[in-house]
């Protein structure tokens, strides 16, 4: 990786630039080698990618759909990114401790979230429905790019814990999109994670778009470019390649484990749907550039490889796709159920410990309600308060 | 006198188009303004027409969006910065409150910073979390900001149109959840009260209700629904300057005073309008001023947000109170 | 029990070092507290003794420190992050408001996050700009924070490590202008009142006067200064719980209440304590709660500021208008 | 200039790196050539640049005194960065703007802006002393790296009124300290400059201290390459050569003016003083690296080009000398007689528009003053209030 001293790529090259990017796996499906990354995978380690890219991709047109459907308030989709987050979650270790944004479905299922747990955010039943301890997996985070230093923070302690630079050596990773980059809190963990050479893996997501505004609108160089600002390798990776992603990002995490300090990874992909359900991307791209990245499908190549190379046959993806549909359902169903919350479940957790103001509060708003129940009288207000059952 | 019936939404489209016109300052600048029109279309085809370097599509950077007006501002441009959602404006704190509200000032009055910064507020939407908050009362303590807030189309079209005319930096709350009601409004702004002067909504005589923004619907509503008594509703439009003398004047009429803010009370600006209040019209006051908003959480997930938000019943509840003590 | 003569500054130095001692997990951080101490001298000799990977000097970026601080936190350490001057942490506010605070609700109680945010505030050192300010309404707003502020050297040394102690994330205010004030030390912790108890800090029966951090003082010094009136001074300690209790019991006894704060009136503390005790106390206050604090107008420079800040005269006066309504 | 993909330099070498310095004047008075900054000067203008030179670091001097003697509340002192200071400022045109930092004295010098000025916020007695429409130089700014969005959003203001690429082209600059870097607006500002190609130069004085901090506390590469990370060229320059600080902020300069965007100038140099007065460097830093830099002296290297070439003798500088005594005296004699401001000017200039809160706050405090005044019981307060006099 050379970096010259140009003023930046000029407008349109910025999307373009295959020539610097890691891939492994051509959307062909052909298999090609790169001189720093060998990676040797079973075909079983195959096969179970190709799963998890199908599942995952399941799970997130079934959210898309009980969003139309009203189930949902809102959702984002991670159409497109699949190769990028399986990629990069599977290079993961159980010590290794993850803060996503909130598009990393496809990371959670890799950290083991159920995925029912990431529908409570979207439906509104609660902020995040797991316990990041038992998955390593960190809350969603949607102030954009707050998480880039909890997981430079969080790498200080690995150190501060001896963790680093053993067997059982340990480091985070923050994932982030490319309209991230420009936020004041992800620089400063740059600074952060170099000064102290952290073991954080900043995994980036260039999906070409923030919201309606393309990369032009964040950088005029490729984004991998800007870890050199701060003293620490970047690299570029076909983000559609889940053997490339898989196998940059172990490098990446296995060089923070050993004390190496950071590296960030631009995962080059696209955003194959809408920001979220509530976008509507007509208004400022061209179908054409979707167009062009269909034929990059991150899974498509990955069944091409495994067909020519005789690794699985027609049982097997019948296999994955059934799967996939089932695992479709059973969240469709999870998420029919999922109960909603009670009125008095808003005082719960705020504090850890007791707290004045909430308990009073607290109290007035059930004696409040508990007013309208007495009456009985079926106003708006009244209604709801039947809901308190359900208060945790 | 020309009326045309718009949305909220519409009317503050129109009231930038309008600003745009009459002033080649103007900008507008913020995420996704551009060819998306913002998020919640306000901005909708004024890039079109006024072309990119008028209306600017930012990288993703509250501070970045705030500190570079100040910038332009400097310069000699107009900026009406857009925040995308309440919950964002957090990273521009300090560009807003440590260097926009008190340059003037700090120059000893050499320079004037009128930037326009926009925020849609709010809950109600049934959004996730950060896109529901109301933080106005941060502004309203930081000297040297002006804070607005409207509740209605009509009052969209003209505030934003004379807080970008206003020569000192406007903190300006949009409702978010009244984007799409519709009413007339009137476009000539000549017709219009003042920036910062308070109306009555609604005339009543038994209690004083204060609200602004997104409130003032709701408590429109209680008024119309409370049979016993007479609420006078106030749509405050301005909490920094605040129009007391209109606020007073009601007060001493009634006796009685509640305010609705959808912000947690704990801390929030219906303690500054219930102590000044309360200064102000100490012997008129049957009881004493009673606040009704969020509670002292983090704003909760959107299926029990109906049940933190101040409503009807819980304004009523308090217009209760009032005179049962 | 001993006791130590010492002054605030030393006294939380002191309170500091007991906690590291007690707790390998707690870790300070911030701008120049390793070989210097901080420009206080409040970290003092900390890095000397327990090293650099506890006392920790970062990179100049206060959303970094708080940032990086809830990390940590997230891998089971109590980061006592410090914030250099009061007006330094408006970049840290998103970190502190929309993070830090809400990480314990959002995560159902998964996540706790003891970390305690110190920040040296107020004026009266003579400092020139942002370095006098005194942004506690900004968290006390912020469910999920509790918020405390010290008077004295005492409080000083047991309210740190209280602080330090809590499973929730503290926001810490040292009055910088006492840091030089000496006085008796109790080292024994368990002496010490709760967190967040306020203290009457001079019993009297006319009436009640409120404040915290460096107001504290002056109140004390306007309480011993009237030699007409009996004054009741509560210092709060803390303002995010507040207790409201011991503070009813005062109003109701002497149907009088003061409040004195340094951040500007309008908007500030004392809107709540206003509005709460008249809520609470209406049928006992004899004239509405009046505020003394900073003007509305951003902290003036050095050479005025005695004039802006409130001071025995102010504080008397507004005693005198409590007893002529 | 290159740069290499190193994961950053060990500690020490941060401070060290000579061969990456652009210098046309050694320490010693020898004159050198680069072949990028070819830089033709008259006898006059060396002359000129000694001139100033000596008056800053005279007026530095005496602003240092005054605090010691309690005329002052604090100062920051700019001893050793005046070459950076002076090189930069003279590159300036009328038409551009600066935006400094709280250090910047000699920048305000070059301005126009009177030494007296700067006086007023150190003393107490205002803010900023100066309109910054009147010399171009915008206000001290505090709060750090602040001003650099300022800076960048001041020239896309340059931008639209066309000002850029033409014969009177204008520009921005904004300075700001090593310690800055780390801060979220000035990356942002980085972001900004680059994405709209706007004429800024960042000129950050890299003085190796941010108060107690070394600069191996804010990054782990020299601080120039930070703007490779944003594709725009970074450059460092010796500090302490106010010949190659002329030449290399020229170039930056009307590469801005022309519509080539921004350049990031890293001026390699030290803070020869305290931080500011308050500060105490004994406790942090040893004596003997300031014994090195003591050879490196901006003033003494000019010197002794002038004399080794003929171009002054000793009564030049003992005219210079004069001078910068005689300014020196001025700016004392000035302090002393700074009015201090009434307490009624507390309300001034909140807002450029009639305010209502203000007005009334203002009636109040002037009537509760008028009550002393009339009571006239010499209290504490009362003898404040006869100040009333000079408020404005
Ligand atoms: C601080 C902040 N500002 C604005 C937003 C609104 N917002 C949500 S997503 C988004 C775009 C993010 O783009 P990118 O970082 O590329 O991630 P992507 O959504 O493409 O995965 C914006 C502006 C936000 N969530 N947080
Ligand atoms: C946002 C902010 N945080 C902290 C400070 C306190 N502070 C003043 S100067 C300084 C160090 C600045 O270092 P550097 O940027 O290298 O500039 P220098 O003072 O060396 O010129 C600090 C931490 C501040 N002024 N602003
Ligand atoms: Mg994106
Ligand atoms: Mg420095």
């Amino acid at each position: 990786m050379t970096v010259d001293a140009s003023r930046g790529a000029p407008p349109g090259t910025l999307r373009n630039s295959s020539a610097e990017l890691v891939q492994l796996l051509t959307p062909e499906g052909e298999r090609v080698e790169h001189p720093d990354y060998p990676l040797e995978l079973t075909a079983d380690e195959i096969r179970d990618l190709y799963r998890d890219l199908v599942i995952v991709r399941r799970i997130d047109f079934e959210a898309v759909a009980l969003t139309r459907q009203g189930e949902l308030g809102i959702w984002a989709s991670l159409l497109g990114q699949e190769a990028a987050q399986i990629g990069s979650g599977r290079a993961l270790r159980d010590q290794d401790m993850v803060f996503p944004t909130y598009r990393e479905h496809a990371v959670a299922w890799c950290c083991g979230v159920e995925p029912i747990k990431l529908l409570g955010l979207y439906r509104g039943v609660n902020h995040a429905g797991w316990d990041p301890k038992e998955h390593n997996f960190h809350l969603y985070t949607i102030v954009i790019g707050a998480q880039t230093l909890h997981a430079a923070g969080y790498a200080m302690g690995i150190q501060r814990d001896g963790a680093v630079g053993t067997e059982s050596g340990a480091a985070t990773i923050a994932y982030f999109g490319d309209g991230a980059t420009s936020q004041g809190d992800v620089n400063e963990s740059f600074v952060w994670a170099s000064v102290f050479n952290a073991p954080v893996v900043f995994f980036c997501q260039n999906n070409q778009w923030a919201i309606s505004e393309p990369l032009e609108k964040q950088s005029r160089i490729p984004l991998y470019r800007r870890a050199q600002g701060f003293g620490f390798p970047g690299i570029r990776v076909d983000g559609n390649d889940v053997f490339a992603c898989l196998a940059v990002t172990r490098k990446a995490l296995d060089s923070a484990r050993d004390g190496q300090g950071p590296t960030l990874i631009e995962a080059f992909t696209y955003r194959m749907g809408a920001h979220t359900t509530t976008d509507d991307p007509t208004r400022y791209r061209l179908e054409a550039e979707l167009e062009a990245w269909k034929l990059k499908d991150p899974i498509e190549r990955v069944k091409a490889y495994l067909v020519k190379n005789e690794m699985a046959d027609s049982a097997f993806f019948d296999d994955v796709d059934a799967e996939a549909k089932q695992v479709g359902m059973d969240v469709r169903k999870q998420c029919l159920e999922l109960p909603d919350p009670g009125p008095m479940s808003i005082f719960d957790h705020v504090y850890a410990e007791p707290h004045a103001l909430i308990s009073e509060e607290q109290e007035q708003f059930a004696a409040y309600l508990a007013g309208f129940a007495d009456a009985a009288d079926g106003t708006d207000g009244a209604g709801r308060a039947d809901e308190e059952g359900n208060a945790s | 006198m020309t009326t045309e019936t718009l949305t909220l939404a519409k009317a503050l489209g129109a009231g930038l188009r309008k600003a745009m016109e009459d002033d080649p300052k103007v900008l507008i600048m913020g995420e996704d303004v551009g060819k998306l029109g913002g998020v919640f279309r306000v901005t909708d085809g004024l890039q079109k027409d006024f072309g990119e370097s008028r209306v600017i599509d930012t990288p993703l950077a509250e501070s970045g969006i705030v500190g570079t007006a100040v910038g332009l501002a400097l310069r000699g441009y107009r900026p009406v910065c857009e925040i995308q959602f309440d919950g964002f404006v957090f990273p521009a704190v300090d560009q807003i409150i440590s260097q926009l509200a008190k340059m003037h000032m700090r120059s000893l009055g050499a320079i004037q910073l009128p930037v326009v910064v926009r925020i849609p507020c709010g809950g109600g939407i049934g959004a996730v979390e950060h896109h529901s908050e109301s933080p106005e009362v941060h502004f309203a303590h930081a000297a040297g900001l002006r804070v607005v807030a409207c509740s209605n189309p009509a009052d969209a079209y003209t505030m934003i149109q004379q807080s970008i005319r206003s020569a000192d930096p406007v903190i300006f709350f949009e409702p978010k959840r009244r984007y799409w009601d519709k009413a007339p409004v009137e476009m000539d702004l000549a017709a219009a009260p003042p920036l910062h002067q308070a109306v009555v909504a609604r005339p009543g005589d038994d209690v004083t209700v204060l609200a602004y923004g997104p409130m003032v619907k709701t408590c429109l509503e209680a008024a119309a629904a409370d049979d016993e008594r007479s609420l006078e509703v106030i749509d405050l439009r301005s909490i920094n300057p605040l129009d007391i003398e209109t606020i007073m004047a009601s007060v001493r009429k009634t006796g009685r005073c509640v305010v609705a803010h959808e912000a947690p009370v704990f801390g929030g600006f219906g303690a500054e309008l219930a102590a000044r209040i309360t200064e102000r019209c100490f012997y008129h006051l049957e009881a004493p001023v009673l606040r009704v908003g969020g509670f002292s959480t983090p704003y909760p997930p959107s299926r029990v947000e109906e049940q933190y938000l101040p409503n009807l019943d819980r304004i009523l509840d308090a217009v209760d109170r009032t005179f049962g003590w």
